[in-house]
């Protein structure tokens, strides 16, 4: 059976075949012996030692602990759409999102303002504790899409800006 | 069967901190019963409690932090004690006034010694004129601006903003130059009102780099007070601890014993009664500083009781039932060393930002010296309205390398999927040589960790090859006879009953 | 890091004590090889150990009591050390001798002290020598019935037949009468015969309601030999011990002293180093006798670490390594109270009767205090080819009231579904008032648990009820989409990818 | 939805009907609230005061853990055929099990020969602990289906009997 993951930009494809234990899985030029545990619990064999981790599928991705390391893979749908879920892509200066969902505490400029690198542009807070978001590039405010006090998620941006041409 | 001090008693908390108190009722023989909001309906501590009953919404004030609907359940139950916990209304003296009120044993300090150390400038004045070392700043909360302005050129940047009612962290604030100071201010006004209703903030000297060391005291109705040694705590990220131990590196049998009669000087100066804590700052020249008494039992107390072998939240009833501190406790000395480390739902990778979400996987180690004092279980949902505090796990061992050893096989074995957590970054802290060297001050994180990085490409084949066991073993399960799609890990527990509705879409 | 004392331990044992001891290497940083026979392919020690390596099939002494296998193993895997648990080769002095022919450590005694205390009738003749009080019996094995039945006759009835390489109650018969007295040494020469294949068996007064009290101790090669407190093991069925106690009820500081003294004797007089046991059994009179000392680690070790703050696991591999005993275990002291409970797969309502299986539901209770010891999981098969110890509860407390309801509450929290356990019949023990009272005597179960009924009429409306939310839960997830018919229990680990298999039928 | 359940000789019919949080079940004139923490982990309510309780159904069978207490329901299977596993049934005098699946040790009577009641007749042994089974009845050594040795269950008598008539 073969597999597809996606590691952050790379694809990591896989070939795997059962086993009279488990699994062998080959990644690569690496192989992996695998035997499961228990339902999300697993030992892996490789270079003769060996180690567990554990994994669960769950939607369109796989959520892995190695030795406290917490990672997540994601596995591409048919239809080619593999949104990651979580909103500020790498490089999307020009929206401001919530890091996690929570409630704005206090929005810190309004459309219309010039903000510069790195400007504070609101406060949100969650569980308790306020986390303030600093503008990624300078720019105009161009669209405020919440109020203060309102529930926000990490889809939808905050701040919308019309970034500043670099000379 | 042992004794047992009450008929009933009110848990008004959450989380672990409920947990490990149905626990030592339990030990007692005494019922319990568990109050909860809408949003802790199928929460474990909602769960484990001989009663449970919902007092209101989400949002605290309206549940864990209404007197009123807590006394109303304990009066319906027949409870005739009360146990806050830490946080929400534990150090809320109008709490015990109520209970004084409606006949009901409030398992904590007399409301007028928590008044007293629950206002931070007050208590310093107390604290002050009973000879109590304090850190120069501020002698009354600020009003305006300008006052915080000049307190802060009298002591000298950096200054630190507190909240008089205060307490971890919450509405604290570094400023390190004056351009900062109106934005701290405000944001730790802010904080404050929110997290204890009331937003009264003061300044003090920041002193650079101190260790954070705190006494456990106990004190009872029969004269009787005393301390159970210390607890450092200095490993903190945004002022929040994540790392205690104990015995403190930083303390020789003759400083830990003229800081612990401070201790005891502080509890009996606020005529103090039940379990607190008074915290110190220590500088590099073994000179201490009280910082404040929390009045209630500590996040952290666990290593006080793996190393002299007490069992705090016992004794904290049994005081509250009238009855004096055993000998046992009495003479109760140091043995082994004790870490624990607090898993929070934060993200370690990214600036601890809080995480929320459902627990796909969980697992806790075991093994000789290892105690998870936990909240939660695979399948509860973590949200936004508390604090993140998850779970805390204690090690307890012969001596510091030992524990120190324990606690990153246990982080390792701690498995909790589908939320974030801080282990990792644990782990790294606790194997860094400046911690294996004891030289733990308050800003290890900011100095040691800064430049840490997680080299996760290195193990993404090896998460792709387990990744492809676990879609194997789905599909398999879909090939024979069609099984959900989801592959449920053990404690993956599909909210009850609600199968039927996931597969129906 | 904690010191490195080995390259690699092969751990030549099965079940909760291999967990123990690869627990203890992997605090200490040292690397594991396990050893497992065919039949234990998937158990748990098999699996957590960092390497593992197949030695034979089920039979022991194909598998586990094979010496040559063992060594090779670890010649191969490069191991430089060999620890044996307890049981199996444990006490076989063939196993050291062979480890010094291979340039291998053995974690325990010395060959010649292991020979000499092995054999129950040298060993009785020793200490007599060195002044150790001794109960009156047969100087030397018996070889045949006429022998017996004189020394019985000289001893006087009753008596107990014991076999002189034996432990753990097997090859133990107790004779009322003269004409039991054939088929129980027959008995017990067979039980000998297939557990230590060795079928030598002596005759010994039977001392009536004793207590059974054993001493741990330690000693290194640095001429240090000392005792860390007693054990109380009086709780028995069929001459095993099911729950073992310390600190005992029956002992006053100078009659622990004396026993303690009198224990090291012995090690000291047997030329012995590592950790051991010496048992004795101790009379109404406070008059004790010494049985014979265990060349080994204990099952019940687990009390005495949790009232000494000692890791006698860990100590054990650093006296092996040639270190001297500690500072801190020297200074070791007796702290609180603890118990421990054997969890057993035997059927507590039906004579103990081995109890096999697989396990469909596991869960081990948590709480401060409370710590499992276990060899076995969810989905783990119980076969019929060892011993039935499952894992060990053991739990801490400040007194001996609140760790009796700290293990009631524990044994109440200890799922296991699918095979039989005494986990009720422990409880009834501990609720007895004459448990309570601490008068504990070896024929405490004979006299009060005889009558002893559990009612499960009372509770099958209960029962039929909660099978019921079982059933449904079962039915809807049928109708939503025909998922398997059994319905898995969070740890019921269907055997890794059988799955498919399973529902192909 | 109803159930049925076997304990012991007694039939328990029960009535299961879904709540808000979980199911209402009635038994005779009792009503139980369950509510399930996790799988094969139920919270009951009854009278007010809460318990949990652990069991799983495996087979024809419900396995229970009551506060230690160990209950095994037999669930009536369409076809009427409820065999309970386990051999020795009651008054089954005349047939001798395995009390244990186990190896037979050494049988201490052979065919043709007359036994008392209690004599021992075999002894099993199962994880190194022997087993000596004696006779419920007088009578005579009808048949010995094993031999020293062998292996054995609980479902295949080691010796019949011919029982002697009560006078």
């Amino acid at each position: 059976m073969k597999n597809e993951f996606i590691h952050k930009d790379d694809v990591i494809e896989t070939d795997t075949e059962m086993t009279a234990e488990g699994v062998r899985v080959s990644v690569g030029d690496k192989t992996f012996n695998i035997v499961e545990l228990a339902p999300g619990k697993y030992s892996i064999e490789f270079n003769g030692t060996r180690r567990i981790i554990c994994c669960v599928v769950n939607g369109n991705k796989s959520f892995l602990d190695i030795d406290g390391i917490l990672m997540e893979l994601v596995i591409p749908s048919e239809d080619g759409n593999n949104a990651g879920g979580a909103g500020a892509m790498a490089g999307e200066k020009d929206k401001i999102y919530a890091p996690m969902p929570g409630k704005i505490v206090k929005l810190l400029v309004k459309e219309g303002d010039h903000v510069t690198e790195k400007q504070p542009m609101v406060i949100v807070e969650a569980m308790k504790m306020e986390h303030q978001v600093n503008s990624a590039a300078a720019g105009i405010v161009k669209k405020i899409n919440f109020a203060d006090g309102n529930q926000v998620n990490t889809e939808t941006p905050i701040i919308e800006l019309d970034l500043e041409k670099e000379e | 069967m042992a004794e047992k001090y009450f008929k009933k008693i009110l848990v008004a908390n959450r989380g672990e901190i409920a947990m490990r108190i149905i626990n030592a009722c339990r030990l007692l023989g005494i019922p319990t019963l568990a109050v909860y909001s809408t949003a802790d309906k199928e929460a474990v501590h909602a769960r484990s409690a001989d009663q449970a009953v919902e007092i209101g919404p989400p949002p605290p004030n309206e549940s864990y932090l209404s007197i009123p609907r807590i006394i109303e359940a304990a009066k319906e139950y027949g409870c005739d004690a009360i146990h806050p916990g830490y946080g929400f209304l534990a150090e809320n003296p109008r709490l015990p006034e109520a209970c004084i009120k409606a006949g009901i044993t409030f398992v904590g300090p007399p409301p007028d010694a928590m008044r007293l150390l629950g206002n931070k400038v007050e208590s310093r004045i107390k604290m002050a004129d009973a000879g109590v070392p304090l850190i120069p700043g501020m002698k009354s909360a600020g009003v305006d601006l300008q006052e915080f302005k000049e307190a802060a050129e009298k002591a000298g940047y950096p200054v630190l903003i507190k909240a008089a009612a205060g307490g971890g962290g919450k509405g604290m604030r570094v400023v390190k130059a004056p351009q900062e100071l109106k934005s701290a201010v405000e944001a730790a006004m802010r904080e404050a009102k929110n997290a204890f209703g009331d937003d009264t903030v003061y300044l003090e000297k920041y002193i650079e780099n101190p260790r954070h060391i705190e006494f456990q005291v106990l004190a009872d109705t029969h004269g009787h007070t005393i301390h159970l040694f210390e607890r450092e705590c200095s490993i903190q990220r945004r002022h929040q601890k994540i790392i205690e131990e104990t015995p403190s590196t930083a303390l020789n049998p003759e400083l830990r014993a003229r800081m612990g009669s401070a201790a005891v000087k502080v509890a009996e100066a606020a005529g103090y009664v039940n379990a607190g804590t008074v915290e110190f700052l220590l500088d590099k020249n073994g000179g201490f500083y009280f910082l404040e008494m929390n009045t209630r039992v500590q996040v952290e107390h666990p290593v006080t009781e793996m190393v002299t072998g007490v069992d705090l939240v016992v004794e904290q009833i049994r005081i509250a039932a009238g009855e004096p501190i055993s000998e046992y406790v009495r003479n109760a000395t140091q043995r082994g060393h004790s870490i624990e480390c607090r898993i929070y739902a934060e993200d370690g990778e990214d600036n601890f930002l809080p995480s929320s979400g459902k627990i796909l996987y969980y697992e806790e180690p075991v093994g000789p010296g290892i105690r998870v004092d936990s909240g939660v279980t695979g399948g509860t949902v973590v949200g936004v309205d508390y604090d993140p505090i998850l779970a805390k796990l204690i090690v307890h061992a012969p001596n510091r390398e030992m524990a120190i050893n324990k606690m990153i096989n246990a982080l390792k074995d701690y498995r909790i999927l589908g939320i974030k957590t801080s282990r990792r970054f644990m782990i790294d802290v606790l194997e860094h040589q400046e911690f294996h060297a004891g030289r733990t001050y308050t800003n290890f994180i900011e100095l040691h960790m800064k430049d840490r990085k997680v080299d996760i490409d290195e193990v993404s084949d090896l998460a792709a090859a387990v990744s492809s066991a676990a879609m194997m073993r789905k599909a398999r399960a879909n090939v024979s006879g069609g099984r959900r799609e989801r592959q449920p890990s053990p404690w993956q527990t599909i909210g009850p009953w609600e199968i039927g509705m996931r597969i129906g879409k």
